[in-house]
């Protein structure tokens, strides 16, 4: 049962991707991408989980947990840039 | 799946290069950005590709993944992070100094000795 | 492991996969970034909430101990998407400053402060509206 | 031993002017002089030997390896030429110390001459060709240097790089003849060579080092058509004139032919190379001589022409005519190095060297003129004087020899040629000393001091005296040289005035006739040769010189025109032109693993990256988009990584990829936020092949390098991860452990990184860049929002929690993944979180670290912990790990590997926040804002009253 | 264990740090523990050169793992002799910096000790990735150095300087990935043994990892085509620094003399003697390029950058022999061309502390401070530079054209070498001539502000130089003597291989 | 500023943030995964020292008063996401874009502290349609983005009422 619930995950994981893909080259402005991106990153963390049921083993988690941290991080600093062109002022 | 590295690997490349031969500091350090990535990836698949044997001693592993290559890359990503916010900062420096972020240098420059104060 | 932890993991799971991709549905399929914003911060926020969740008891089920990773992931992901998305509103507001006249007023005496600067000395802060000059 | 000191003097003495110069001009002669009378003196210690017919022979080795030995020898003719060299050095050395004005650097001069008087010895001394070819481009380099001497002269400076360019560079062919025959030989040592003529000739390789070495000869003896150079190095002071273009320099390479005579003489080819050569010299340079207005110009061509006339001789390679060309070595050097020091005379005395304006000095300066009339005379072959007799001998060998089977060509001539050599010599005569005194000279000549001219005076009584007693005076010192030269017992000769009535008399006569007729009628034949074309030898060069440079130019500097882009692309094709040949040069086969099947993730994650790398090429000019698109791509290859099992890879990637974001990020506030749109069509075409084939070669290798199976030597890894290392993380136990090393010099890369960073953006706070710093006005609007208070607040609780994190990450990088490097990065990221929130300078105020110690620190904490092991006299890095019992708290694993990841944890949290500090540091210095002195910058709860309205 | 072998890396290692943490605003102290440490590294080199002498390989293990697996420095004549030659320099150097250079940025003396590691490193190490961390020290505090001083042309310089490298760094490791992935080893004695035994059907895939590495090492080595970065990046950097970097070439030649004698080396099987094909062309080609470059410089520092990649072009064509005698005959060549180009670097210095506004443009200006001293440290080091006598050029030229007489390229080789030398020796001629005599033609003088920076002691270092390219002339058969033994020595791979995995 | 440095207690200095500590330490020993007196050893050392380490950054201690009442607002919060998220998918997925009533309103607020007003500004955000953009610049009153909202009063006084007077028993 979980690997049926498994299988969806991915494919929707998968369809969100691409949908982020989409609007990460459709933009049309920047911050239309950056939060695309942001996006990406969100759905990466929960592909990152899947696996990580999947394969059975925590190992994977820190990735998840860095990418969740540093993900807020770098999009805070896009939109930094965007505000006032200095990241760290 | 090898396919799908191999060809990620030449993409990465492909776009690297492409970036590096651009005019301006920005975009070619960018291309040794992607350059990195594909160079970081051809090196840790030198150690053959596998799924969910992550080379972490346990009762329970099926086998592991060659750790040394990943081990040469890990070294390799540092130390081309130092190397790559080097190339920020004087690409940084050097436009503040000359106002252009042309990546070549004008003839005269070619013999232009730098400021000593 | 039991059935109802399968299920409910499995529930979770599917329910978290519908939320993901709600969120990057309304990321495409929504006409503006304003409410585009809407789509990730809520659902895809939770459907990766549902993915943890059901990680943590899964487990929990087959090793008997609580992964913290997972709680720990949650607390981040909640706590940082509002202020992602507060950053992505500035950032737009700032960009479209042709929005400045839509919004309501503040009811202060000041305006909103992705345009107009703190008070002087709010915060010992001494920036003054004509250095943040716009140029267009 | 005595026979090496002879050249060994001059260079050891060529320190003495210099010093001596302070203690006046006269002891810096005196003292120049000394030591080469002390050489000559040792030189004529020698010479009953010599005359005995012995050969002095002393030698060292220097570099045996390759045969080349400072070996020294002594026959005849080194024993002329060095006679010459140091006799008539001397008289010049006390010439020039009157020549000289007060204000020329005396002390230099004196060097340079006894350099190259030494040079010179060695020449003719030298018993190792090798040896002898340093000596030789050790003439050509001091007589640069005495040339260039009045370095103010243009005409100085370019006839000293004219001589360098043509001397140094025959002695580059000579170096390849000379190492032609010791390899033909199989010894460079010059006594040797002389006994393997047969070996010689006989060699397929004869010719080429013929060739070579004739160059090397031609060149030096300026003989045609490498003549040019001599005339210009006129520009020199007459002393370095008389010296090197009378008796010396010049005759190198005529004594390097008499050297080599005994084994390359005697063939066809040397015959028709030399005498040819020669001959053509002879009249050619005679010719023009008649011609030249500049009493040196005049010498100069002169002694191109005796030069040709000597190489003539040696071309003949019959014994006599190598006595008769010894014969004249020695006579050209006595009457021309008078001449030349005449000439000085006149030039310093009557203020010009031209000899339209000049005239009359008989009355004048009667002794000078004297001197000059008898040498000119010897010069012009006449009667009584040395200079006739050689030039008969000449004569008469010229009149047995044939030019490819044509008696005429030679006899006729030589006879032309010594025509306009008595036309010359009178010309010399005539046109200075004789006519009517002028009266517009600067101030009236008059002779000069003894001193002065006492050097010349004794050169021309010995043109008398060796024309009068040639036997007497000459005939041992010729028969011992000649001997020498041809390397065999010679035919009866007798050095006599008087040789009867023979073919070379007449033809002697003739020449004395149609030259004293030439000067009669000078002015018509001077109409008649400037109607005629006028090759202009120092303009060809120079403009060949200019073309070479020019066209060196235009090749280098057109390809190294500073363009990086050029110069990628040269460097990419090149890896990719190497990488495919040497692929399609080898065997390959295809691999045989099995392989992993594609899951559509996998597929999903590969249509991602092809999709962002589009963005990140098709919108590369829009920087911030192209920044967002590539770490985009950063987080695919992270995912990637973790994937393919590898958690640490993908954990550093994620950090390293944040902070290459934020790095980026500060510069790009500075710079430009669009690329201009520069590439033309055909460079992007151009780009996009080059991109596509690396992209191609790079994946085609890491394909076919991944389908097939290999072992490695990991397995010792995985085995001894837990018994050797400690650690279960494998990957982290080969980088603190197995492979500590490397990461030892990873850290000290990250240090050196930051430093130079520091170094960097420190310098950027001054100078031209300071002060656009200064002036800086952001290019794009600035929100009024500087520090967010939502994000104040968010980091004030993560920072905690990710200082945590980070701390836990290294903790227990050694059994999971993690370590150092990856808490390092958390940490840091977790402190420029704060950074970002309440800007550089709040935040720095808070953390008072200072990062430059903390990397010190670090490097030094990891180094100790390997050096530790030293103590116990086990290698750098050694590691060791033991379980402690300790009370209340139980087992704990203690393990080398864990100080030595908190030096890398360390260095990495010091080289990041050193990294970003300054960078933020330029930005808070340019954004004209004083300070924040909150974290935010309204803080609703603070006192109303500090709230004022506006 | 012979705890000596690793001190060259780990004093540098030691003392850099320190001077970070320790001294560094007391630029005194800094100077102090720079010279200090240069000194010692000169004795270090000279103790490890006696050890070697005895034509023992040795090795040290670090971390005391097992070979093939841990990483190992080796010691054998060859890298003793470079660790000596790298410490010579770097004595010289710093005693120029001293003078003042190094107050004109911050971190001058860590960065230094820091490069020296990372050379040091390069020479012992026995295992080709650590190699490449070797390389890429060397390089990062190359930057920095690089850089020193600032103003816009430097830096611009330097950012080519290092996005050139960076591309030669990743194609380092795509070469690593592939000798890796073919042969699973990374020690090169193990390496060597296991070239020969990779299939037919691997050859392909080990061959191009070797020929990038080849290219690879060229990028250091200023080979044509990749040779592009050296004169703006020597020409432009700081005296001293162009000094040290003078070594820096070299690197890339040691790395090429070491892998493929080594490990593609006659043992090598099918991929034996792949370089000697490519290279050679390619040396050539550099010589002619350099010394073509020396006559088209328009700047004394270009021309002796052009000069340093023409010295280079001769080296490699020695080496591309890969014959013992060519390859000792190289090995003096590296010396004395190591050496020269230092001293003129120094010498350019020199000149560009003196002629405030022209630098060392090759432009008629008025005569200035020092000029005749200048002038002939010039005369004797550029006599050096390109091979005249009686200086250890010539030998070295002689000793390579000797060696190359069995060659079938022996007529391209002579040819080339000699008429190139001529190029070089009009160039030179030419330079020295318009800044140092044409400049006496013209009225005036040129001023600085002050006293020169570079003083007394700069002249010490350029004497010393001098004073070590003579030592390498009188007493060139010991000295050959030595590098014949050296060349032998790596010929004899079965021995290295045996010292390091036995 | 000035006037808020007042001389710290020894708890001020040495714990400055016990909710803190408290955290740090079951976080620690939730990663570690397994209890040891070691591990408790060394999260006790950690949540000690870092709080000490991070208090420049957080100079004052939040005023939380009423635990209880903290505890039952995150309860609600998370129940409110979940309702928010129905109701967004349903608005994303079953509306016509063109038909969303998307508004800007503002929230005057009463709240002072920063903690509370960012929890006040990130529960917004969480919950149904509603996005918190931006705050005046003297942060007191808030700008938010609704995805549908009818009426704009009502919204407000939703959020107000909800959120904002529970937060305001909490952060008094
Ligand atoms: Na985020
Ligand atoms: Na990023």
């Amino acid at each position: 049962m979980i690997g049926y619930a498994l299988t969806f995950g991915f494919f929707a994981v998968c369809l969100a991707l691409m949908l982020n893909l989409w609007r990460l080259v459709q933009g049309p402005t920047l911050m239309d991408r950056v939060l695309a991106v942001d996006t990406m990153m969100i759905n990466a963390i929960a592909l990152i989980i899947l696996y990580g049921i999947q394969q059975q083993t925590t190992l994977y988690f820190e990735a998840a947990l860095l990418l969740a941290m540093f993900g807020f991080i770098s999009t805070v600093a896009y939109c930094r840039f965007v505000l006032r062109g200095d990241v760290i002022e | 799946m090898e396919f799908i590295v191999a060809s990620s690997v030449g993409v990465l490349t492909a776009a690297g290069v492409y970036l590096l031969l651009r005019a301006r500091t920005y975009p070619v350090i960018l291309g040794l950005t992607l350059l990195t990535y594909a160079v970081n990836f051809f090196l840790f698949a030198m150690g053959r590709l596998s799924v969910n044997l992550p080379p972490v001693i346990s009762d329970e592993a099926l086998g592991y993944a060659d750790p040394l290559p990943q081990a040469l890359v890990l070294t390799a990503i540092v130390i081309s992070f130092g190397m790559t916010a080097v190339a920020v900062a004087m690409a940084l420096r050097a436009y503040l100094e000359s106002d252009s972020d042309h990546v070549d240098l004008s003839r005269s420059e070619g013999s232009e000795k730098a400021d000593h104060s | 492991m039991a059935f109802w932890l399968e299920l409910v993991i499995s529930l979770l799971i599917v329910v978290g996969g519908c939320f993901v991709i709600v969120g990057s549905v309304g990321l495409v399929k929504l006409p503006d970034l304003m409410s585009r914003l809407h789509a990730p911060t809520k659902a895809t926020t939770l459907g990766v909430g549902g993915a943890l969740v059901a990680s943590m008891l899964y487990f929990w089920g087959i090793e008997g101990k609580v992964s913290i990773h997972e709680v720990l992931i949650t607390a981040f992901l909640f706590l940082t998407a509002p202020v992602t998305a507060h950053f992505v509103a500035k950032a737009y507001l700032h960009q479209h400053p042709e929005k400045k006249p839509e919004l309501p007023p503040t009811g202060r005496p000041y305006g909103w402060s992705t345009y107009d600067a703190p008070p002087d000395g709010a915060a010992g802060q001494a920036a003054n509206g004509e250095e943040a000059e716009r140029k267009d | 031993m005595n026979l090496a000191l002879i050249v060994i003097l001059p260079f050891l003495g060529a320190l003495l002017p210099a010093l001596m110069i302070r203690a006046g001009r006269n002891a810096c002669a005196i003292a120049t002089g000394s030591v080469t009378l002390l050489a000559f003196g040792l030189l004529m210690s020698h010479a009953p030997a010599v005359f005995r017919g012995e050969i002095v022979q002393v030698g060292w080795q220097w570099l045996p390896q390759l045969g080349l030995n400072v070996n020294f020898f002594l026959d005849g003719l080194g024993f002329l030429f060095a006679s010459l060299i140091l006799g008539i050095g001397l008289l010049i050395i006390i010439y020039a110390r009157f020549y000289l004005s007060e204000k020329d650097p005396m002390g230099n001069f004196y060097t340079y001459l006894l350099l190259f008087q030494g040079a010179m010895v060695g020449i003719v001394l030298s018993d190792n060709i090798l040896l002898l070819l340093i000596f030789w481009e050790l003439t050509s380099l001091s007589s640069f240097l005495l040339i260039g001497y009045w370095k103010h002269l243009p005409e100085g400076r370019q006839g000293a790089r004219m001589a360098l360019a043509v001397t140094g560079g025959g002695g580059l062919a000579m170096i390849a003849g000379m190492l032609i025959l010791g390899n033909i030989v199989g010894s460079y040592d010059l006594t040797v060579i002389l006994q393997n003529a047969e070996l010689i000739q006989a060699s397929p390789l004869y010719l080429p080092a013929l060739i070579l070495i004739l160059i090397g000869c031609f060149t030096k003896s300026a003989q045609f058509p490498f003549h040019f150079w001599l005339p210009h190095a006129m520009a020199a002071p007459t002393p370095v004139s008389a010296y090197l273009h009378s008796a010396t320099m010049v005759k190198a390479g005529i004594f390097l032919l008499a050297r080599m005579w005994p084994v390359l003489a005697g063939t066809d080819a040397w015959f028709y190379l030399v005498t040819t050569t020669g001959l053509f010299t002879m009249v050619l340079a005679a010719g023009i001589a008649l011609f030249k207005d500049d009493l040196k110009g005049l010498l100069a061509y002169s002694t191109v022409s005796h030069l040709g006339l000597v190489t003539m001789l040696f071309g003949l390679a019959t014994p006599m005519a190598a006595v008769a060309g010894v014969f004249h070595i020695l006579n050209h050097a006595t009457f021309k190095a008078a001449l030349f020091m005449n000439a000085g005379i006149v030039d310093h005395e009557a203020g010009t060297r031209d000899i339209k304006r000049l005239g009359g000095l008989m009355t004048l300066m009667p002794i000078t003129a004297t001197l000059a009339m008898v040498a000119a005379a010897s010069m012009a072959g006449v009667p009584l004087l040395n200079g006739f007799l050689s030039k008969e001998m000449m004569l008469e060998e010229a009149v047995h020899a044939t030019w490819a089977g044509q008696g005429w060509i030679i006899p006729l001539a030589a006879t032309l040629g010594a025509l306009f050599s008595v036309a010359y010599s009178f010309r010399y005569i005539a046109h200075v000393f004789l006519g009517p005194k002028r009266d517009d000279y600067p101030h009236t000549p008059h002779d000069p001091p003894a001193g002065f001219w006492l050097p010349p005076a004794f050169l021309v009584s010995l043109v008398i005296l060796i024309g009068l007693f040639p036997e007497a005076l000459a005939g041992p010192l010729v028969r011992v040289t000649a001997t020498a030269v041809t390397g065999a017992p010679l035919p009866d000769f007798y050095l006599s005035i008087w040789h009867g009535l023979t073919p070379a008399l007449f033809m002697s006569m003739a020449a004395l006739a149609g030259g004293l007729f030439l000067i009669w009628r000078y002015t018509l034949v001077r109409a008649r040769w400037q109607a005629g074309p006028h090759p202009d030898a120092k303009g060809m060069f120079d403009t060949g010189m200019a073309a070479l440079v020019r066209a060196a130019q235009w090749a280098i500097l057109s390809l190294h025109n500073g363009s990086l882009q050029r110069y990628l692309a040269f460097m990419v094709g090149g890896f990719v032109v190497l990488g495919f040949a040497a692929f399609m040069n080898a065997s390959h086969g295809v691999g045989s693993r099995e392989l992993l099947p594609a899951t559509p993730v996998a597929v999903i994650a590969w249509i991602l990256l092809l999709g962002v790398c589009a963005v990140a090429l098709l919108l590369h000019r829009q920087r911030l988009l192209a920044l967002v698109a590539v770490s985009v791509a950063g987080l695919i290859v992270s995912v990637g990584f973790l994937y393919f099992s590898a958690p640490d890879l993908a954990l550093t990637q994620i950090s390293v990829e944040v902070v290459t974001t934020i790095l980026i990020l500060l510069a790009l506030y500075f710079l430009p936020k669009q690329t201009p749109a520069e590439s033309d069509g055909a460079r992007k075409v151009r780009d996009g092949i080059i991109a596509a084939l690396a992209g191609l070669g790079v994946g085609a290798l890491c394909w076919a390098v991944i389908t097939r199976d290999f072992a490695s030597i990991s397995t010792f890894f995985l085995d001894e991860s837990v018994p050797g290392g400690g650690g279960t993380n494998v990957v982290n136990v080969i980088l603190v452990d197995f492979r500590g090393f490397d990461t030892f010099g990873e850290i000290i890369v990250l240090g050196i990184a930051a430093l130079a960073i520091y170094a960097l953006l420190e310098g950027a706070v001054r100078g031209r860049a300071g002060a656009r710093l200064a002036a800086w006005m952001p290019d794009q609007p600035q929100s009024a929002d500087r520090h967010p208070m939502m994000m104040v607040v968010a980091t004030r609780l993560m920072l905690p929690l990710a200082l945590m994190v980070g701390l836990y990450i290294m903790l227990r990088g050694h059994n999971m993944p993690g370590g150092g490097f990856i808490g390092g990065l958390v940490v840091s990221i977790a402190l420029i979180m704060q950074y970002m929130a309440s800007g550089f300078q709040w935040a720095a105020r808070q953390v008072r670290v200072d990062y430059d110690a903390m990397i010190g620190v670090g490097v030094l904490v990891a180094g100790a912990t390997g050096i530790v092991a030293m103590l116990w006299d086990y290698p750098f890095l050694t590691s060791a790990h033991t379980h402690v019992h300790l009370p209340l708290i139980g087992e704990v694993e203690v393990a080398s590997a864990l100080p030595f990841d908190i030096g890398v944890f360390l260095t990495v949290v010091g080289g990041v926040m050193l990294a970003l500090a300054n960078l933020s540091r330029l930005g808070s210095l340019s954004s004209h804002r004083p300070d924040n002195e909150g974290p935010m910058d309204v803080d609703p709860s603070a006192p109303v009253s500090s709230v004022r309205s506006r | 264990m012979n705890h000596w072998i690793i001190l060259p890396i780990l004093v540098p290692a030691v003392v850099a740090p320190m001077i970070v943490l320790a001294v560094r605003h007391d630029i005194v102290l800094a100077r102090v523990f720079s010279v200090a440490s240069a000194v010692i590294m000169l004795l270090l080199g000279g103790i490890l050169m006696g050890m070697a002498a005895d034509g023992q390989t040795q090795m040290y293990a670090l971390g005391n793992w097992p070979m093939p697996f841990g990483i190992v420095l080796v010691l054998d004549q060859l890298s003793a002799l470079m660790l000596v030659l790298t410490a010579v320099l770097g004595l010289v150097v710093v005693l120029y910096a001293i003078d003042g250079w190094d107050r004109h940025g911050r971190h001058f003396h860590a960065l230094f000790q820091l490069q020296l590691m990372g050379i040091n490193g390069a020479f012992l190490t026995g295992d080709l990735f650590n190699l490449f961390v070797f390389f890429e020290i060397l390089l990062i505090a190359s930057y920095g150095l690089m850089v020193h001083g600032g103003g816009p042309a430097r830096m611009r310089a330097g950012v080519q300087y290092v996005v050139v490298n960076l591309v030669g760094s990743s194609v380092f490791l795509v070469a690593i990935g592939l000798i890796y992935g073919v042969t699973g080893t990374l020690n090169m004695a193990d390496l060597a043994l296991r070239v020969p035994e990779v299939g037919a059907s691997e050859q392909a895939l080990l061959q191009t990892g070797a020929l990038l590495l080849l290219l690879v090492f060229g990028v250091k080595a200023a080979l044509v085509p990749v040779q592009f970065w050296l004169p703006g990046t020597y020409a432009l950097a700081p005296a001293p620094v162009a000094a040290l970097f003078a070594i820096m070439t070299k690197v890339g030649a040691y790395s090429i003399i070491r892998m493929y004698i080594l490990v593609f080396g006659d043992g090598a099987g099918e991929a034996a003697g792949i370089a000697a094909d490519w290279l050679l062309p390619a040396a050539l080609v550099t010589l002619v390029v350099g010394m073509v470059g020396v006559l088209a410089s328009r700047s004394l520092g270009q021309m002796v950058s052009f000069g340093v990649i023409g010295s280079m072009g001769t080296l490699l064509t020695a080496v591309s022999l890969f014959t013992p005698e060519a390859l000792s005959a190289g090995l003096y060549y590296l010396l004395h061309s190591t050496l020269a180009a230092a001293t003129l670097f120094l010498i350019v210095g020199l000149v560009v502390d003196r002629r405030p506004g022209l630098g060392d443009d090759l432009v008629v200006a008025p005569t200035f401070a020092q000029a005749g001293l200048i002038a002939g440290g010039f005369f004797l080091a550029a006599i050096a530079m390109v091979g005249m006598p009686p200086l250890a050029g010539f030998l070295g030229k002689l000793l390579i054209l000797d060696a190359a007489r069995d060659s079938d390229a022996v007529i391209w080789i002579w040819s080339l070498i000699l008429v190139t030398s001529l190029l070089a020796i009009i160039g030179f001629g030419r330079g020295g001539s318009t800044l140092f005599w044409k400049s006496a033609a013209v009225k005036g003088r040129l001023e600085t502000d002050g006293a020169p920076e570079s003083g007394a002691l700069s002249f010490v270092a350029v004497g010393l130089l001098l004073a070590s390219l003579v030592f390498l002339t009188v007493f060139a058969g010991p000295v050959t003597g030595y590098l014949d033994a050296t060349a032998a020595q790596l010929f004899e791979t079965r021995a290295y291989i045996s010292a390091v995995l036995d | 500023m000035a006037d808020k440095r007042h001389k710290r207690t020894f708890w001020e200095r040495w714990l400055p943030h016990p909710l803190m500590t408290l955290t740090l330490v079951l976080l620690w020993m939730l990663l570690l995964n397994s209890f040891t007196v070691g591990g408790l050893v060394m999260g006790l050392i950690l949540g000690v020292v870092i709080p000490i380490i991070t208090s420049s950054f957080w100079p004052e201690r939040p005023p939380i008063r009423a635990y209880g009442k903290a505890l039952s607002f995150m309860l609600l919060v998370a129940w409110d996401v979940v309702v928010a998220n129905v109701i967004v998918a349903r608005l994303i997925l079953f509306h016509p874009p063109e038909s969303l009533k998307t508004r800007w309103v503002t929230v005057p607020l009463d709240l002072k502290s920063p903690e509370a007003i960012t929890v006040l500004a990130g529960t917004i955000s969480m919950t149904p349609g509603t996005v918190s953009s931006d705050l005046s610049a003297d942060g007191r009153s808030l700008l938010v983005h609704c995805l549908d909202a009818p009426d704009a009063e009502e919204a407000v006084m939703q959020m107000k009422t909800r959120y904002e007077a529970r937060l305001k028993e909490i952060f008094p």
